[in-house]
């Protein structure tokens, strides 16, 4: 423990010595691509002081340490709105499993590039017919019997910074005569290989960083296959699981609860504070209690790692409860605002703004596990209740009824 | 619900379903959520050309001298296509405060206009988080008006308006023409602009009392009321839309072997929505036909809970039963999703009718 | 509509007299057989009365008029808490169907004597391991070669007011080799023949008016058969949908909104009226919101039976919303009340007690149609979403896994 | 959970699992629910045997010198098998007033015998719908206690009690011997009559102040949060039994030809109920970590919370998850409605704790 005090001590001092060049304050009215190049210098300067790949191995460029220094590590970075996003997915799956499945040297060439913000790697699993439902994906990979060779055609969807990636993971079908599971295959691509079209999805509330990606006879050698032909969904569900444990926020990325707080004490009805209404009392308190919870939740999560235990449902609890509480809650925080709750500012983050914490919510009820899915790991994978009905279950994919 | 439709009534909805559906376009509507200070003119002209604009006003002013209801079946109609057209209850608001309590010159200077749909007027009533403030910062002295408003829908297209003001006795409503110099409008980024809210600002404007608002909070809490009743339905038409989308969606849309629409988890969520929408519907239909009882407050306050509960509810539930092509700006969901929370704060939010509940359950008691 | 406001008035008029001597105050004290004595006495006066059986047929014993009037006599007396309970089932389905479906004499002597209180009828449905699922019931009706005679051998459950009823109607398995909707048979039974035993059940708020009726080797002609064999599923169905519509409480038979306003106003927190807190306020209002809307759902479907159409899903709404809304507030009434909340009267009804409404409440989310079914009927019949995936579907009854 | 058990607390709470299952049986506790007056005296003698009565005293009282982990890991094990045993957690908090605000001569006088559970105590503050009132209209004057408490748990079965009652200065704690003349009680009809919950009426009987507590509403409040936080234990441990229950129903009964667990209105309703047992013992764990802390009472209030909405809303459920066998005397699950609702306003509802979560914001905010 005190190492892992000084370990954190000297994280925070370094941090902290980040804010002013790297901070939500240094970002505010910079354009995407300047926010872009930052983001890029932040990871070389945090590659530069040993912070990146905590709990990689060094022969893959990181530092060798435990889950629970990048943990220790990423709970102070994850306070001060650095522009990181861009490459929580590269770093968090698709390097990750490439670097378990691919010959040395060139990918450790790639995860140092990787880690140093010079490359992005995204993620190419859901499609248009295929979200919550994966192993439903219509990608047909179809292999040139002269040699080796595959060939890719076909359409993903919500691949997030698919259009600043250079590389990609993808899943796609091998053969549609098998049960839809069997039938997958998974690769690496290059994202600006000749056939790769990579088009935006404007989301609800603007926001554009999700793509469609297109695949027209997309060539690529079977040296770019991971794991075995036909086994694919496994090496899928071995990326999702990947990152079994990261830093999390129980506000789930919107609003405090201090921020509630101070709003419903500035604001008044008939001369009084809103915080001395009863309802506003009980959103509050009851958001207080349920974010305290995940909290509690997520620090136990912790303990266990450092003694050696995985974590659980953590994750799904968390995921589950925390978006649709902020949710709620910012729909509430608007209606209180009155008249003028509907402003909005196209600018403002949803962790600084209610309208657009709210106007984003519906998002994270669904993207990377939606809550029905959410519900069903819980109740079949800790309570043991039965899988749901599936009528395509052993069915081969090419006589499945669309 | 209380009263069941007459043929003329039945009439009037399939119409304005009819016109406002073929007017009906999420790419125009996407328009105007970009563009601050734009709206629907041409639907608009198109309400004042059937007459809808005329619904709620005597013959005398050009008006079709019919109720609520009638009303509240065109702004369903209106609810369901998220029209571009905030003018419709913002305008009928305005007109029913002259009705009730202007003056005869008042009325006639502005009810035939508002009949026919060729000038916009508004009301603006409420102050930071009071929808009606005892004591408003806009003054009204010797017929001049100073001070500000905010967030007034359709504040940035409007002709007139009737706003609440601290005059020398105490709160007053007052009619003020908006094109008057001193009069300055700042449009408001909103998460639907085509509402075309605006802050006004007076800069000693001249502006008239409405000689029938000796009670000016009772009065302006009239009006608020049939407006509230009007946007119900409006809120009833978004939800009832989203609930058929969602149902569609979950019949065709397969997962796992099978329509989406077979998992409990989303047909029982379906289920909850129409129940929520059955009910809202009720509720306004009842409040339209109390209108001019000494009820109708109660009801019309129940009929804008149950309708902010229903579309809120509802659209929330539709984009999740879409999954991620219902958070796309591509699909229209996020447009029911912006408008619901638009109207659900736009004539009071919920804790507002609430509190109008038990104030009324508690004068019945007494 | 001048005819039933005419209507209406006499009604009422004569229900007014009546309370003094039938009404809820008349009731407080009685033992249970003084209170089902005082109900066969109501009835009686009710038929001398004419109003009896308002819909039924004139040669049935009833009055030969609508149910509009019909609904309109049970609107007015649905306010006094006269004993009908014990009469209602009876009533509202098994003597209906009986008449339906028996030849006229002695089904018109059983008609009148159970209008007038003389008679009761229970309705034997479900069963240990057939409540939602119906058609799973597993008592047997095996025929007697030799005379056509029925012997019925098996349990059923919840069958309210079996141990006041002189006779019941009967759903049993007739034939287990078919799907089991396919293999049951409607009977009449007698609830005094040998081999019927019938054992109160008691509910968890202490209330026993439901039983278990066992049947060991009742006998029966086929004479007491209604419709043919194995068509007793769909007489099963025509009995439920019989009452298609009744006098309906928005409050679900808890507590008043005007009693949760009086209570709120009664009590106090640091010497302010609850009614001022505005999770009191919120509670009490959307309730209210909520029960107006159900009354005017119920007024609705009243207009459309006198304009001639059937109503549709307002009596799935009314069950679903009300029962579950009964159960909340009650449950949020003794909270607000503190410490003192833990009170019961085990004499007060669940129309005058929140702790009584609330505890009985779990019974009303079940019986008649649990909220599950509900939402299903409304999902399926009215929004045309698929029936839920039914393993059993087509499957021979004995070749169904228990 | 922001605590790991360690082996000694794991070792507590497998046995008293062991032990209260060993004694819990439905018929049992149903008798008490009949009987006005009736509790398990013969667990509650073991728990005196057992040593934990004595978990939250010093060693110089005959105490443990444990935790509110450990105790709260005994009273999940009774929660989870609805014990009849009000006392452990009112003891607890007599126990508790003395040993933080009574005099060294109060403390030798009860806290030997509260700690080895030969007597039984309650605390008793409320009066109305006041948890902690500012005016109790219970007096003290002179050494005398006059007026009443109502619904006390245990009140009917206890030897002694500390109560919050208005002295000549303000609020005090006094403590007081119930086995005094002029003490009586009037056990209530609840819905739950194994908590022997009674009004106390005090006739001019002797009591003393707790010299400690100065601030007699602060120190209520203290001891009401300790409380709070052992009875948030055992909410946890009848929600998670009600869990369980409901969830290896759904794996036995079946309809429609599955297990009723494989329909997702059953099976994601259970989900959700895990959810709820497991922020709830969360929050209870970290509470009990959080003793002595300035933030105790803001994280004691959470735990109260999450706990209150865990044990109501599951076994709400489960209830409906059992169907029509759910709601009879004999299935014990009413016995956990009974019990959840009981727990859920003994300690002060949920109301109650939101305003204390507030207060202790502004607080912190400050």
């Amino acid at each position: 423990m005190t190492d892992l005090t000084a370990y954190r001590s000297a994280a925070r001092a370094w941090i902290e010595g980040k804010i002013a060049e790297f901070g939500r304050e240094a970002r505010r009215g910079l354009t995407p691509a300047e926010d872009l190049a930052l983001g890029r210098r932040y990871l070389a300067a945090k590659y530069e002081a040993g912070y990146s790949g905590i709990s990689w191995p060094r022969e893959n460029g990181g530092q060798g340490l435990s889950p629970t220094e990048k943990l220790a590590f990423d709970r102070e970075e994850i306070l001060h709105g650095f522009p990181t996003e861009y490459f929580s997915i590269s770093l968090g799956m698709p390097v990750p499993i490439m670097l378990r499945y691919l010959p040395d040297g060139w990918k450790q060439e790639r995860a140092i590039a990787a880690l140093r913000g010079d490359e992005i790697w995204c993620q190419l699993f859901s499609e248009p017919a295929a979200g919550s439902d994966l192993a439903a994906l219509r990608t047909r990979a179809v292999q040139d019997p002269d040699n080796g060779d595959w060939i890719l055609n076909g359409q993903k969807l919500w691949t997030s910074w698919a259009h600043l990636a250079d590389y990609g993971v993808i899943v796609a079908r091998s053969d549609p005569n098998v049960a839809k599971h069997r039938g997958l295959t998974y690769f690496w691509v290059d994202m600006k290989a000749p056939g790769v079209t990579v088009r935006p999805v404007t989301l609800a509330a603007g926001d554009a960083h999700v793509n469609e990606v297109y695949f027209d006879d997309v060539r690529i050698p079977d040296a770019q296959r991971l794991g075995p032909v036909g086994g694919g969904f496994g090496v899928a569900m071995e990326t999702l699981i990947i990152e079994r444990y990261s830093a999390t926020d129980p506000a789930a990325n919107g609003p405090s609860i201090a921020r509630a707080l101070a709003d419903a004490t500035r604001m008044t009805r008939d001369g009084r504070p809103l915080i001395e209404d009863g309802r506003v009392r009980e959103r509050i308190a009851r958001n207080f209690a349920t974010q305290a919870a995940l909290a509690s939740i997520h620090r136990r999560a912790l303990l266990s790692l450092e003694a050696g235990t995985q974590p659980g449902s953590e994750g799904a609890i968390h995921k589950l409860v925390s978006v649709r509480n902020r949710q709620r809650l910012s729909e509430f925080m608007i209606d209180i605002e009155g008249v003028s709750g509907v402003r909005w500012n196209e600018q403002a983050t949803r962790k600084d703004d209610w309208a657009t914490s709210w106007l984003t919510a519906p998002t994270g009820r669904i993207a990377g596990g939606a809550d029905e899915m959410l519900l069903n790991t819980i109740a079949e994978r800790i309570l043991g209740l039965p899988q749901d009905h599936r009528p395509d279950k052993g069915v081969p994919f090419n006589e499945i009824p669309g | 619900m209380s009263v069941l439709l007459d043929e003329a009534q039945l009439q009037i909805a399939d119409e304005a379903q009819r016109l406002v559906s073929a007017h009906y376009s999420g790419e125009r509507l996407k328009g105007y959520l970009l563009e601050r200070g734009a709206f629907d003119r041409e639907l608009w002209e198109r309400f004042g050309a059937q007459g809808w604009t005329a619904i709620c006003y005597p013959e005398a002013f050009g008006g079709l001298d019919l109720g609520l209801l009638e009303l509240g079946l065109v702004a369903e109609a209106c609810g369901g296509a998220v029209t571009g057209v905030a003018a419709l209850t913002s305008s009928f608001a305005m007109g029913q405060s002259l009705l009730y309590f202007g003056s005869e010159e008042q009325k006639a200077d502005w009810l035939p206009q508002l009949a026919a749909g060729s000038v916009i007027g508004v009301v603006a009533f409420a102050e930071g988080q009071d929808m009606l403030p005892r004591a408003p910062r806009l003054r009204l002295e010797a017929g001049r008006l100073s001070g500000s408003k905010p967030a007034v829908v359709a504040g940035g297209i409007a002709d007139g308006a009737v706003v609440l003001a601290l005059g020398a006795d105490g709160p007053v409503l007052a009619l003020v023409d908006l094109s008057q110099r001193g009069v300055s409008r700042t449009l408001l980024d909103t998460f639907d602009n085509s509402r075309c809210t605006a802050d006004l600002v007076f800069d000693d404007v001249e502006a008239h009392e409405l000689p029938g608002s000796i009670d000016a909070l009772a009065a302006a809490r009239a009006i608020l009321r049939l407006q509230a009743v009007i946007i119900g339905f409006e809120q009833v038409g978004g939800a009832q839309k989203m609930l058929t989308t969602a149902r569609d969606y979950a019949l065709t849309r397969r997962a796992f072997g099978q329509p989406i629409g077979a998992f409990q988890s989303v047909k029982h969520r379906i289920a909850e929505d129409y129940v929520l929408v059955e009910l809202a519907r009720a509720n306004a239909i009842h409040a339209a036909s109390r209108s001019g009882e000494s009820d109708f407050g109660l009801y019309a306050a129940a009929a804008r809970i149950s309708a902010t509960e229903a579309y809120d509810g509802v659209s929330r539930d539709a984009v999740q039963v879409h999954g991620g092509i219902g958070v796309t700006w591509e699909a229209d969901l996020h447009l029911h999703q912006r408008r619901a929370r638009t109207l659900a704060v736009e004539a009071g939010p919920l804790i507002f009718w609430e509190d109008e509940v038990i104030t009324e359950l508690q004068g019945a008691a007494q």
